[in-house]
């Protein structure tokens, strides 16, 4: 203890702090203004869901992973009943892959704004965060006719998805991505993406090479802002996505550096418009009627075996990987998240920056704070 | 020096200009009809009580309808928290319904029990308010006195 | 990459540490090893030009009753494949070389791990209890872990209101 | 205009008419001023945020949030409290200027909810803070928080401010 420099503080940045999205503390060694180490302190809301997975039937879990990340509750729904179904070797339904798709993709956009609005937030624009919780409102609107639930939807299931579509869904989402894509997301660039008090603040800060981002284990949208083109819905398809035509969008050095947290920034952005893209494809080809849900015994008894499943969600690969010993319980469910890869990363970027530039890092990275801890 | 001062220059332009960008897309929403804020729970507009501004199938409290529970407690298995509570006792011939409890704080509002409910008994109401100053009113007692079950077959035939 | 060519390929390369090797569902390899072999496979799985599976997916740790086990998945970008590399532990003695200086990405998997299920990380700079607070005990992903009746004062557990 | 905001229609009943209607005026300041915490924890703290956002619009009850407990009256507990958050969600709540209002939002804050199978949760948040307004939904819509501040508001309104030392 005796070896602190003189100018050196430490000072404690969390767990209930505005700008740290959830409960995640910081430990900061600083020098004035310039930051020697931030070290990450999690578990503020560690809830053991892992522990709770093997203590309930496989149907009766579904709604636990809705709190997973509850931004994006659709993505790991779908991607826990994929898991389960791929184990057991269920069919599903062609009407509820669409379903599925269509849902998630919508989760996404709705996920996505809260990340690029909270970012904004803390780096002190309040009103396009309010203009993203605005759209979001239509977003929940929708998911809620469809599926009764604002925020935790619970909507997919092993075999299906709970419900048909609501008269007038198509209509309503047709519209709604309609809006976001030529009208909202130029509003919101307009207003936020390309002023320059924000582009100064985010370019050439918390920069991190191709080579660092893998060797770190990130995923999603912060890998792909460091320019590697990786996206498992194109490289290692599940469900239907191989009928869709879309890009990935990778970072490229918009303003400043690759990899920078601009680029992070400006790679969700651009997923929003490849999600409206896939959503408007599965809209036209999605059939009218059809069975959504195949029938389950009630007991329901997957063999034995383990399977490792990932899939694209808004923060990154969520990967499952489920031990079943025949049971009709789990045995071992293990939940691999992208904010928790991300967020030990942000000590690992942070250092050397300024105190201010870790609040730009912390939000560019998009963590969600039940992710990290489960 | 003749930099500085055009960057000086161009740097109020810039403002201005974009503070003009913002005011027209705050000026477009602050125009806009009808507005975005719902003022629940004065003014809802023509007609509407706060059960209209939810969606159709919104999952709310779980409502009850006693004349057709059959007491499979096939609910009260399910629920992965236990937050219902059936008894049933036999008076005389018939099986009775003594208790039927849902505890409205505890429930995750997740629809397991709806979805295995053979007669479609338990169902979900609209109603979201429910805030009080003490927990125990959120417990909520579907039965007030003993309500025979009804028998499954004659339902089926009923159907 | 087809399933089978990556059998084929990694037995070649792994002649002699391979104790199992078997195709998994979902298009995944399952390559079990032996405990004092983790490092240097790893190492090769990573270092090797054809391989390359140099991106560290997932780690979790079993408690398989009668043993333990840690489970890593990796996935190379060169190939397009997935590899679940498996190594058991006896019970009474849960220690395993830590790869976190091969993969950085690692550390806070290997931590989490040894939070959950008291497996520890030999060569792991900074093994600490990550999610839960530093003084709690035991390993609730443990089988046998039993839940705590009280933690610094406060009771874990609740009436319901059925009860009151 | 609604009987709440009549300063003076007990005038009659009341023998202690001028401290009554003090009363009355801080309670009427006091209730229209509310400012929460923002105590985000879990899936409630986006719908907490969505209450203050564009259509909920909690600001129409002179409502808004502060990051620091020095200045706010009310916290909302919007929130699964795990055992390593809990002391520190007490000492916020230390710190907060009396008089201060605990809501707790959402089946976890009530009473663990659906994490009541789990081993690192604190079971209901009133066992570690008082609870004025518990509000059910898992988690609750934007328009039951405001029904829950209203709900404090009510309560604020009926409390004797300036006599609570008798």
């Amino acid at each position: 203890m005796t070896e602190f420099l003189s100018d050196e503080m430490v000072l404690n940045m969390g767990p209930h702090h505005p700008s740290t999205h959830g409960v995640l503390r910081f430990i900061l060694q600083t020098d004035g203004e310039m930051m020697r180490r931030a070290i990450p302190d999690v578990g503020f809301l560690h809830r053991g869901i892992e522990k709770i997975a093997e203590l309930l039937p496989y149907q009766a879990f579904m709604p636990y992973t809705d709190r997973i990340d509850y931004l994006a509750s659709i993505c790991c729904n779908f991607g826990y009943a994929l898991t389960v179904e791929r184990l057991a070797q269920i069919e599903v339904p062609e009407k509820a892959e669409y379903l599925r798709v269509i849902s998630a993709e919508l989760t996404r956009i709705g996920s996505h704004f809260v990340g690029l609005g909270a970012l904004l937030l803390d780096l002190g624009a309040v009103t396009p965060f309010v203009h993203a919780l605005r759209e979001r409102e239509v977003y929940n609107d929708l998911m809620e006719s469809l599926c009764g639930a604002r925020l935790t939807h619970n909507y997919v299931r092993i075999g299906g998805v709970s419900y048909d579509e609501p008269p007038g869904f198509r209509e309503k989402t047709r519209r709604f991505i309609d809006h976001i894509e030529y009208e909202f997301l130029d509003e919101f660039n307009e207003l936020a993406s390309f002023n320059t008090i924000f582009i100064n603040r985010m370019k050439n800060v918390g920069v991190i090479t191709a080579e660092d981002a893998i060797e770190h284990s990130l995923v999603g949208p912060n890998l792909r802002g460091s320019g590697v083109k990786h996206d498992i819905r194109k490289n290692d398809p599940y469900s239907i996505y191989n009928r869709f035509n879309f890009d990935i969008p990778v970072g490229h050095g918009k303003f400043g550096t690759m990899g920078d947290c601009y680029d992070r920034y400006w790679v969700r952005v651009e997923e929003v418009m490849e999600s409206c893209r896939i959503i408007r494809q599965a809209l036209e080809l999605m059939p009218e009627t059809g069975p959504v849900r195949t029938k389950l015994p009630r007991v329901f008894k997957p063999p034995k075996g383990e399977i490792y499943v990932r899939t694209e969600c808004p923060r990154g690969e969520m990967g499952f990987y489920l031990i079943s010993d025949g049971g009709k319980n789990p045995y071992r469910l293990k939940i691999r998240t992208g904010s928790f890869s991300a967020a030990a990363m942000i000590g690992e970027v942070s250092q050397g920056v300024m105190v201010a530039d870790l609040v730009t890092i912390i939000g560019s990275f998009d963590v969600v704070a039940p992710e990290i801890d489960r | 020096m003749t930099n500085a001062a055009a960057q000086y220059f161009r740097n109020i332009k810039d403002a201005v200009r974009t503070t003009a960008k913002g005011m027209k897309i705050t000026l477009k929403y602050w125009l806009r009809e009808p507005a975005i804020t719902i003022e629940y729970p004065d003014r809802l507009g023509e007609g509407r009580t706060a059960d209209d501004i939810v969606q159709d199938r919104f999952r709310g409290f779980l409502r009850l309808d006693s004349s057709i529970c059959i007491g499979c407690l096939q609910c009260m298995k399910t629920c992965p928290i236990d937050c219902i509570l059936i008894t049933t006792e036999k008076i005389g011939e018939e099986r009775h319904l003594t208790r039927f409890d849902v505890d409205q704080s505890k429930c995750m509002y997740c629809g397991l029990c709806v979805e295995v409910c053979p007669t479609s008994a338990i169902t979900f109401s609209k109603r979201f308010e429910g805030a009080c100053y003490d927990i125990r009113e959120l417990c909520i007692s579907h039965i007030h006195q003993p309500a025979p079950v009804a028998k499954p077959k004659a339902k089926e035939k009923e159907g | 990459m087809k399933i089978s060519d990556l059998i084929a390929l990694l037995k070649e390369r792994l002649r002699d540490v391979i104790v199992g090797i078997e195709e998994m569902p979902n298009n995944d390899v399952m390559l079990e090893i032996k405990r004092h072999d983790l490092l240097p496979v790893l190492t090769t799985l990573k270092k090797d030009k054809e391989l390359g599976f140099i991106s560290f997916t997932n780690q979790l740790g079993v408690d398989y009753g009668d043993s333990f086990a840690v489970i890593y998945n990796l996935y190379s970008f060169a190939l397009g494949n997935k590899l679940t590399v498996k190594v058991f532990l006896e019970k009474d003695n849960p220690e395993v070389d830590s790869v976190e200086r091969l993969f950085r990405g690692a550390n806070w998997f290997e931590r989490e791990t040894y939070d959950l299920l008291g497996i520890r990380f030999k060569g792991h700079g900074n093994l600490e209890r990550l999610l839960l607070p530093s003084d709690w005990e035991g390993y609730p992903l443990r089988k046998d872990y039993v839940y705590p009746e009280e933690y610094h004062g406060m009771a874990l557990k609740r009436k319901t209101l059925f009860e009151e | 205009m609604p009987a709440q905001y009549n300063l003076v229609n007990r005038l009659n009943e009341d023998s202690r008419m001028i401290l009554t209607t003090v009363d009355r005026a801080l309670n009427l300041a006091r209730a229209n001023s509310v400012w929460y915490l923002l105590m985000g924890l879990a899936c409630c703290s986006i719908e907490l945020m969505q209450t203050g956002g564009p259509r909920a619009d909690i600001d129409r009850f002179g409502s808004l949030f502060r990051a620091t407990p020095r200045q706010s009256d009310l916290m909302i507990v919007a929130g699964t409290v795990s055992l390593k958050m809990a002391p520190r969600l007490k000492r916020l709540y230390e710190q907060m200027a009396d008089p201060k209002y605990v809501i707790a939002m959402g089946s976890c804050a009530n009473c663990g909810g659906l994490f009541n199978l789990s081993y690192s949760i604190v079971k209901g948040v009133d066992k570690i803070l008082p609870v004025d307004v518990y509000l059910p939904g898992c988690p609750p819509r934007p328009e039951a928080l405001t029904e829950a501040l209203i709900k404090i508001q009510e309560k604020i309104k009926n409390e004797r401010y300036l006599r609570k030392k008798e």
